[in-house]
Formats: structure tokens, C-alpha cells, sequence
């Protein structure tokens, strides 16, 4: 981790609220896909969490949704801007030798695994990916993730796009998933995979590990979500307290 | 050269700049920003007797200025704390700790300074009042003036390190419930602990913390936390630890100019985790620039 | 079409926007800069029976997100008001207004109750207890349940408009204080004024405020002051008026859901004159947008 | 009053610690010298109080001192970046017609004297200015009011330019003057003058006379310095007690 200055390159509506944001900035402290960053915005007490999406030498890209009035602040500012952002966050997305695995994505909850799915690409393994939206409004990055040669299923809600549905409906005979979306969806998606990984939210006052605001328990004790998550392991989730 | 260092009791520090207790774990996530011997201590994580997870997530929310925290003091216990936390401090922090310590009867808080007492690199035990008293009907401890002088009457008698009591804001007198901690055979105070506030989510039209209420911290808080200082201050003997809102080397001689004979930084390591190295490096200009030699000579000076 | 009424006890409002005493004068300047009958209401500065000065100055000093004020209720005597102002006011505000008085001791709240209670243009009594009471030593009368209830009992007896007490948020249980308050016959509450604070200046190493003391306001407080209109309006059975901190129109649902009927703004009038119209203006897009038909549904509803 | 929005020209430093400070944008409710702006510095609560130094259609000039945080922030702000700011504040200089007054200013109480010096110039009227700083570093707008055809007199309390002492070392046989600068220098400049307009400082609430946060007693009651000045005349002035 560190306190870093970053520079706006880019800040792009992409889908409905949905904003593509591109940094430049040393990345050095990044190592993982699913890791995150977390923003000084200007004129806000605490720093905005948001995942990597996808990273290489001094350039950062993030994908964040406006839903309150940090994120409305951040869709304001433009090109040249400095931001205060400490960077290289949490676990991360441990990359696991599995061959197929199914990649399962919600939301605002997608852009971490398009640095995911990349990564895994680069050592081979083709993941079989499924990312739920509400409407075709709301659908961002399906072609980013069909450029990487990966076969994209989509949902939405309304059917406005792709499969009508949840990703629910579409995962089957899954052992292995990487998943990140909102709660409910974390939770429907573990009653239909055998393992993986899955990546939680939580409000945070620190996003280092030393004020304990986003701890959850966990099989064996608890876990702080910004410093040992915010990716968690299948097996160690206490699914009917989180 | 500007004499930075400043006494609490008979702890002499380096600089009056600690990070204040739940705001800085148990230093091994700082450690990895800044070596930690630039502080002039650290007050550790609030330890309970036995160990408690704290409340239900959220339990963060954020105002103007400020930040309210509900984490219910989610800590591994004292056995482990005096075991496991500090003696790892030890090995990356070589001054004397602040050890923080709850609870929610009298027995408790006593029975965790008596535990820590007897550690080495303890050098203070701060007693933190703003508990509920279970056993009193759920208010403070804090908020009472006969609880605090029996918490702090129980805590002296079993220890012999000295002893702080960290008072909460939500009082109506801070005064008295000082004097009542001083007249009980407090060694000195540390204020403010954070001011009961909440939140509402207008489109759940829920509170935001699970716990509904919780704690505001950050610089929002400053001018009612100086205000106390310097009330408390010219009403007792006894130095006071002054905390509540500093973010910046102007904060720190602000407080020490109402009374504080050393300052705690809470909230603004969560948003700036280098922010006590900054204002320990930007100290000695500071005061250059508004003519003091020897920072401690300040102490109440308003 | 939004419903954006709201009621205080038989005062009926067409908006729940009410400008909090001390901080819009007496209309005048602000209505150079917009129609003031957009307004819910008005709630006209602090009066005492005599004229007063109020303190010396430095009277204000700021903070992050506040700002403390120790004007010490400058007026000009309760025959000015009713003979000048209140008419003058009545000129370009066609609607009732709050007549907020204080005094420094019982007889001086009856007697401004009284007289204020037979003016036309008066839909509403704002009794402020904070001032100190100097026949009871100084503390405010607002920080004693007894005193509260005496005040509210005695201002009752000699009035026939709704009277609501606003109370101070620097006691340890405001819920108690707005037992009293409704036991003795308030028809409703006015919550919170400003917090005890204060700032020094490092340069000249002296408070900022001549009064040393003064009154934290603006966002800074909001916070605290939506956890005492929840924790109060869950106690009570009378209305509320939520203020502190109040700067846009979310805080105004945040508030609202609270238990707030109806609000008022205070500092944020300083800084953005045409708050209060903007926040009207935005409210019913806002309330389209939460799935709010009637603003008034929402009271308590957190 | 309105409240408006001004866009930065030009952030100069031109003395010691000195700005010169050019905005475009709607001068219509400034009327008189002497009166003043009310500026939201990004950042900070209260708005901060600059005298006009001079205005003409679309363009404001203030000069101001870094003095604390809120005029910190202000000098690192640059051309083409937004305000919100309150104009058209406080009554302003009357434009007396008497012949010869003194215009007398010390510091950072000059800048609205310029602006007051060029209108009685346009009347017709010769006022004789005399200047007071600390030391040659601080000293700013001689220039400018050389250029009206005007005698200036400075004063340094180093003796580092002009004559050596305070404004008042240098007043002699004055019949009125316009006064601005520090309160100590207001006090001392009214035992040399006869009769005179004094611009007085406070802090300020609101900086347009809802909040009584300014307000001095004089002979006849009291006055907003925000509202009923900054500009008070020098028989109304309870000179021991303000
Ligand atoms: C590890 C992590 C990774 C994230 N990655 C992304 C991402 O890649 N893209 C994206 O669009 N969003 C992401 N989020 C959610 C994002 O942090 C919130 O949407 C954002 O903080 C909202 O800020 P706001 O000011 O607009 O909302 P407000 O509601 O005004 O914020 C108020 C407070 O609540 C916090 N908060 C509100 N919603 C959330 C939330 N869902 N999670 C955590 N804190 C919240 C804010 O940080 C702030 O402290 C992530 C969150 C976490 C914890
Ligand atoms: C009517 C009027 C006209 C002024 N004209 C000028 C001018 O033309 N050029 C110039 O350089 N200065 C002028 N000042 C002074 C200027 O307002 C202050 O220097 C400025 O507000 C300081 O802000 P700060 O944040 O840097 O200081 P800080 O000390 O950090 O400010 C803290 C608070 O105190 C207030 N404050 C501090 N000093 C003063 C002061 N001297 N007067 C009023 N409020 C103060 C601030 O506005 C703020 O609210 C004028 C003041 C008034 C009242
Ligand atoms: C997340 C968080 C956790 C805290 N935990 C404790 C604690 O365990 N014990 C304690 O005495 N104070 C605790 N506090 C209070 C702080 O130590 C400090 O008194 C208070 O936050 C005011 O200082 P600040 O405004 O600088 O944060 C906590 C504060 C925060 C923000
Ligand atoms: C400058 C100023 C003057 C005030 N004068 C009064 C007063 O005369 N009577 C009163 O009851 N409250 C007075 N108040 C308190 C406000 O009415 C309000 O309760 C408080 O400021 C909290 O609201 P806010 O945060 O929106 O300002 C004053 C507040 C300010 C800032
Ligand atoms: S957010 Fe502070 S410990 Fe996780
Ligand atoms: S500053 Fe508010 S009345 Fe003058």
C-alpha cells in the first residue's frame, strides 16, 4: 500500500451512470486482479473504494457506477485533474490452476474481472464468463471481455439483452467460479458453484486493515474486508451471517 | 532545534503526536507506511476482558467532516492483546504503549488493568469510560460522576502505572465528571471520545449503521472537542491527552494552546495514513515560524 | 404533483422550510433576493424583553464544516420587534411566522410569551432555553429537566399559540429534557441548537471569540442533531422541528425521517443565501425520485 | 447583493505575501468604492470578505494578503477556475465633494482606496494619498495612483522606502479623509483628521446583515460592519470602544 498522486486521463460515460476511468499514475503497488484502490475525492471525509479493473505500467483503469454523491463528484472531474488514491489494496483474486473456471460478474461488480479475466488468459485458462445487468442500458465491457477470445454470456433482468433473467439461470455444472456483484447475488451464485472466489463490499472508514469498520465473521474467526478481502474463499464464508 | 517533547505523568515523549486508540490497529498495517518510532507513543485498539466481534456491518457511515463509527469495540480479548499484539508492537515500536482498555463493570475494567499493568511496554492505561454500564442501565459510565470516580477509584488500587480517564463528550458538565476522575486519583485525562450521531439512508430510509448509532469522529468535531479541553484544563491538576478532530500541525498547537499536554489523532489516519509523520515533520517549522522553542511551554497558554 | 405540507401542531405549512432564528434576520435583507412567501415559515430572531447589544466582538469564528457564533442574542428589545419588525416582516411574508424569545430568567420568558402571544402575524412560539440562567447560576435553563418544565409551564399559562421549546443539544440525555418539556404542556419541540465550542488562534495565542465560547453550527453538526430528532421524536408524542446543519434538500428527507414535521436552516442561510429557495425548488423532484407523494408520510418513518 | 459566479483572469503575486486578483463577470451590483465581495474559497465554510479595488463592465480586481488558510488556498487557485461569490456587498465610500481630502491606507487596507481615488478623479476632485507599509517588500499600487495624477506619500515602518514611520507621522492640516487599514492605524489616523470616511474590518458570518455576527456599537445604537458599513463616518465612531 501507498499514498499516491494520480492523474485523470479519462472519464467516460460508458453505460447508463456507469463511468470508464482512466488514471496515470505509478501502478507498482498493484499485484492482483481484485485488489482495489481507494479515492480521495474532493470535498468527502473518507476515501470512495473502488476495484482495479485493469492496470499496466503508470495507467490504471476503474469502472465505477455513480450512486451517491461521491461517485456524482468523481463523474465531474475532468482530464489533468490530481487525485490522492492509496493504491495496491487489499488480497486480491488468488489465480488458480483450474482449467475452466466460470468468471460471474454483476453490476458494478464486473470491472474487477476483466482484469481477472485477462490475467488468466495470459496463463491460459479460458474462462467461461456470465455477467448479469438489469437492462441494455446498464451493459458496459461485454466486448472488452469477447476481444480476450472468451465465449460472454449475458443476462438482464428485463431480457432487454441476451438471456432474460439472473446469472443464476445460466450457471451450470460450475466447480470453480471467480464471482463479484452485490450480496444477494453472491449469495444466489454460491448455492450454484461447488467453489471459487468471491469478492464482498463493505463500508469502509480506513481500507487498510486499523479501524476494523468492515470486519465480518468468517467459519474460522473474522476477517476484515479491505485487508484479508475483499476477496473471500468459498469455503471459510459464513453464508447465512454475511 | 525545537524541543518537541513534552510529560505525561512520568512518561516522557519525543513529541506529543499519538495515533488515538482504534484508529491505528495494533501498528503493523501503519508500519509498513512509516517507521512508527517518530511517534511520541500509541494508543492501542480498546481491549475488553474477553473477546468481542462488535457490531454489525455497516458500520461506518460519513458526514461533512466527519466520520461515525459503530465497530462496538470488536477486539481479540485481553489474554491475547498482552500476548500476541504487544508483543509484536514491542518489536516494531521501541517506546512505551498506550494501553486502552473497556468495560462494562466495574470488575472488567478492573480485572484489564491489572492485566496490563504488569506488561513492560505499557507505559499509560487509558481507561475509556463511554462504554454502556450493563450493569447501571445501559448510559456511560462516562456520563456519571460517581461511576467514573468508582471506575477510577477500583482501577488505581490495582495498578501502578498511571492512570488516564477518557472521557466521553456527551455530557452535560464535563467538568465535574473531570474532577470527579481527578478527585478519584486519576494521573491525568484523555478527551474526547467521539459524539453519539447517526445517519439515515433517505432511500432505504433505514439508519446506515446496523447499530443505528455510533460515534462521530474527524475534524467536524474539533471545536467542541477544544472547547472541553480548555474547560477541563483550568479545572483540574492533572494533564490532559487532547483529541477530537486534529488533522494538521495547527490543530495539534491549537489544543496544546487550550490545555493538552499531548494530542491523539483518530480519524484523520483513516483518510491520510501518513498524516501523524506529516505533522511530526511539520512541526518544528510550525512552531519556528510562531516563535516557540520548546512546544510544551504552550500547554494552556490560551 | 408532490404534497410537500407538513403540519406544527394547528399551524398548517405549505413546505416543511422554516429559516432557523438568528440566521435571516428579521426578512428584509433576504428578501432583496427572493420572495420570501415561498417559505414554510420564518423563525425571526432570538428577542428578549430589553434591547441588547449582545457580546463583544470577535462573535464569529470558523471551523471545518461549521461555524460558531457568539453573537449573544442581539436584539432589539420585544417592543421593537412587536412594533416594528413583526409588522415590517408582515409586509413581505404573508404568512405566520415563529416568534422565538429567550430570557434570563422565567419572568422574562412569560413576559415576552405574553406580549408576542397577542401579535396576528405570530402563528407559533419558539421558547429558547439556552440561555444561561443567571438566577440558577449560569448553566442554561435547557440542560435541567426541571427548569425546562418550570419555563414551559409558566410560558403555557399565559398563551394561547402553539408553544414549542427549543432545547439545547449540550446535556447528556435530551430525551429526558423533552420529557420534561412535553409533561408541562409544550406543544412541540425545536431541536438543536448550536454545540458549546470554540477555536483559538495560534498566532496571538488567544480564543478567537471575545466570549471565548460560542455555538457550533452548519454541517458539522448534522449528525448529532439527526440523532437527538430520532432518539426525541421516538420518546415524545408532539412534533418536532429538526434542525442543525440542514444544508440541501437530502438532509431534509434525512431529517424528515428522523421525526422531524418540519425543519429549519440555520448556517447554511450565511454562506448560500438562496439556500432556502433552492431546497424548495428541489425538493419535489427529489421526493418524485425517492417514490415520496407525500412529504409529510415520511415523518419517523425510519 | 447577488450571488454570482466569477471566473479567475489573472492570480498575481505582486508584494510580499500581495495578489492581485482579476475576475470577469457581472459587475452591475457594485456601486461605490469601499464596498465588498464575499468569496466561497473551495474548501472552507464561511465565505471570505475582499474589498473592490476596482470594477468596470465584466471585471472585478481585488487585491488580497495571504493572511491564513482560506487566502492560502485562494493564491494557488489559477485563471479559467470558477467562484461563487456575493457581490454588490456594504455601503461603500460617499463621494464627498470637498477639494482636497487625504486618502490615507495602510496594507492590505489600500486596495479599495485605488478604486476610491480614480472616481473622485472623475469628479474632479484631488485627493492626496498617502500610504503606509512595513518594509519595501509589502509595498504595492504606488504606481497605480502615481498614474491618476496623484501625490503619494508612503510611509515604511523600516524606513526601507519613502519616509521613515506610520501614515500618521506624515498627515498634516487634514480636513477629511478616507481611511482604510488595521484597526490600531484607523485609531490613530482620527486624533490627525477632523472629519472623515473610516472602512472598518470584522469577521463575518453571512457579510450581508442577517446574522449580527459584525455588529458595532456607535453613538446611536449599533452598526453592521457588512451592512450598514464597512464605511462609517468618523463623528458617528465611539473611537475607545470599538
Ligand atoms: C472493495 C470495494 C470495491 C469496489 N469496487 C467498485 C467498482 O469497481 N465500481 C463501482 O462502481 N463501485 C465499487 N465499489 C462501491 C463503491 O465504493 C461505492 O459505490 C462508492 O463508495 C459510493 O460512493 P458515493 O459517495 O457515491 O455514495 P454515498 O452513498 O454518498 O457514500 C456514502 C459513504 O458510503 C460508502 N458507500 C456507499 N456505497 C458503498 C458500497 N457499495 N460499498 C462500499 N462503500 C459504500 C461510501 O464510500 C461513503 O463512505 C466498491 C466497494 C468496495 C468496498
Ligand atoms: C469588509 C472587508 C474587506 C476586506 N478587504 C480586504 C482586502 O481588500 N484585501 C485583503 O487582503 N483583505 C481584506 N479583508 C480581510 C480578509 O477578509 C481576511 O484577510 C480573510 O478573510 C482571511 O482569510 P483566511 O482564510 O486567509 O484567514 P483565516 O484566519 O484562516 O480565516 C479564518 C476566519 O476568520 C476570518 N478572518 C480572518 N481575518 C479576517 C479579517 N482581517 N477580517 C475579516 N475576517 C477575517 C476569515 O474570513 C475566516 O472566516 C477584508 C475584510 C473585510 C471584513
Ligand atoms: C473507528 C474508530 C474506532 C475507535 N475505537 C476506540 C476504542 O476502541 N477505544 C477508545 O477509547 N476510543 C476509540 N475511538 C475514539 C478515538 O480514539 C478518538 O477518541 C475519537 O475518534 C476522537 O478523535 P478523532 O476526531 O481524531 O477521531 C475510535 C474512533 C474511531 C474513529
Ligand atoms: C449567527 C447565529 C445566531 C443564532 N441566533 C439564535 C437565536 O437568537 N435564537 C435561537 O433560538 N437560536 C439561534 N441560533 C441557532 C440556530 O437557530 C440553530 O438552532 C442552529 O444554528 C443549528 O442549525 P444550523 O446548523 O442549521 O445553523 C443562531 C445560530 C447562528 C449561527
Ligand atoms: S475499513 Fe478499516 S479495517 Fe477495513
Ligand atoms: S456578518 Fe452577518 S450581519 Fe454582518
Amino acid at each position: 500500500m501507498r499514498e499516491l498522486v494520480f492523474t485523470i486521463q479519462k472519464n467516460q460515460l460508458i453505460a447508463k451512470h456507469m463511468f470508464n476511468f482512466v488514471l496515470t499514475g505509478d501502478t507498482s503497488d498493484i499485484m492482483k486482479p481484485g485488489q482495489f484502490v481507494n479515492i480521495q475525492v474532493p470535498g468527502f471525509f473518507l476515501r470512495r473504494p473502488f476495484s482495479v479493473c485493469d492496470w499496466r505500467e503508470n495507467e490504471l483503469t476503474l469502472i465505477y457506477k455513480v450512486v451517491g454523491n461521491g461517485t456524482e463528484a468523481l463523474s465531474k472531474m475532468s482530464a489533468g485533474q490530481e487525485l490522492s488514491i492509496l493504491s495496491g489494496l487489499g488480497n486480491g483474486y488468488e489465480l488458480r490452476e483450474i482449467k475452466n473456471p466460470f468468471i460471474i460478474g454483476g453490476g458494478a461488480g464486473v470491472p474487477p474481472l476483466y482484469g481477472l479475466a485477462k490475467r488468466l488468459v495470459e496463463k491460459n485458462i479460458t474462462p467461461k464468463i456470465i455477467l448479469g445487468f438489469n437492462n441494455s442500458d446498464e451493459i458496459f465491457y461485454v466486448n472488452e471481455f469477447k476481444s480476450l477470445g472468451l465465449e460472454v454470456t449475458v443476462t438482464t433482468l428485463d431480457g432487454s439483452y441476451g438471456v432474460k433473467g439472473l446469472v443464476t439461470d445460466v450457471i451450470d455444472n460450475c466447480e470453480y467460479a471467480y464471482v463479484c456483484g452485490p450480496l444477494p447475488m453472491l449469495k444466489a451464485v454460491h448455492k450454484k458453484v461447488s467453489d471459487g472466489q468471491f469478492s464482498f463490499e463493505a463500508r469502509m472508514g480506513c481500507g487498510f486493515g486499523v479501524c476494523m469498520g468492515c470486519s465480518v465473521k468468517i467459519k474460522d474467526g473474522y476477517k476484515r474486508i479491505c485487508k484479508d478481502g475483499p476477496v473471500l474463499n468459498y469455503s471459510e464464508i459464513l453464508w447465512d451471517e454475511i | 532545534m525545537i524541543d518537541l517533547t513534552t510529560t505525561l505523568s512520568n512518561l516522557k515523549l519525543d513529541n506529543p503526536i499519538i495515533p488515538a486508540s482504534g484508529t491505528f490497529g495494533y501498528g503493523v498495517e501503519m508500519a509498513e507506511l512509516y517507521d512508527l518510532n517518530i511517534l511520541g507513543s500509541i494508543s492501542i485498539k480498546g481491549t475488553t476482558q474477553n473477546a468481542r466481534y462488535g457490531n454489525d456491518l455497516p458500520r461506518i457511515a460519513e458526514s461533512s467532516s466527519g466520520v461515525i463509527n459503530s465497530v462496538g469495540l470488536q477486539n481479540p480479548g485481553i489474554e491475547k492483546v498482552i500476548n500476541y499484539e504487544l508483543p509484536n508492537l514491542a518489536k516494531i515500536f521501541h517506546k512505551p504503549v498506550i494501553a486502552n482498555i473497556s468495560g462494562f463493570s466495574v470488575e472488567e475494567y478492573v480485572y484489564c488493568a491489572e492485566r496490563v499493568d504488569k506488561i513492560s511496554n505499557v507505559g499509560l492505561i487509558e481507561v475509556n469510560v463511554s462504554c454502556p454500564n450493563v450493569h447501571g442501565g445501559g448510559l456511560a459510565f462516562g456520563v456519571d460522576c460517581e461511576k467514573v470516580a468508582e471506575v477510577t477509584k477500583a482501577v488505581k488500587k490495582v495498578t501502578t502505572k498511571p492512570i488516564y480517564i477518557k472521557l466521553s463528550p456527551n455530557v452535560t458538565d464535563i467538568v465535574s465528571i473531570a474532577k470527579s476522575a481527578e478527585q478519584a486519583g486519576a494521573d491525568g485525562l484523555s478527551l474526547i471520545n467521539t459524539l453519539l450521531a447517526m445517519r439515515i439512508d433517505i432511500k432505504t430510509r433505514k439508519p446506515i449503521l446496523a447499530n443505528v448509532m455510533g460515534g462521530l469522529s474527524g475534524a467536524a468535531i474539533f471545536p467542541v472537542a477544544l472547547r472541553m479541553v480548555y474547560q477541563v484544563h483550568k479545572a483540574v491538576k492533572i494533564p490532559v491527552i487532547g483529541m477530537g478532530g486534529i488533522s494538521k500541525a495547527e490543530d495539534v498547537i491549537e489544543m496544546m494552546l487550550a490545555g493538552a499536554s499531548a494530542v491523539q489523532i483518530g480519524a484523520a489516519n483513516l483518510i491520510d495514513p501518513l498524516i501523524c509523520k506529516s505533522i511530526i515533520e511539520k512541526l518544528p517549522e510550525l512552531c519556528e515560524r510562531l516563535g516557540i522553542k520548546k512546544l510544551s511551554d504552550i500547554i494552556g497558554a490560551a
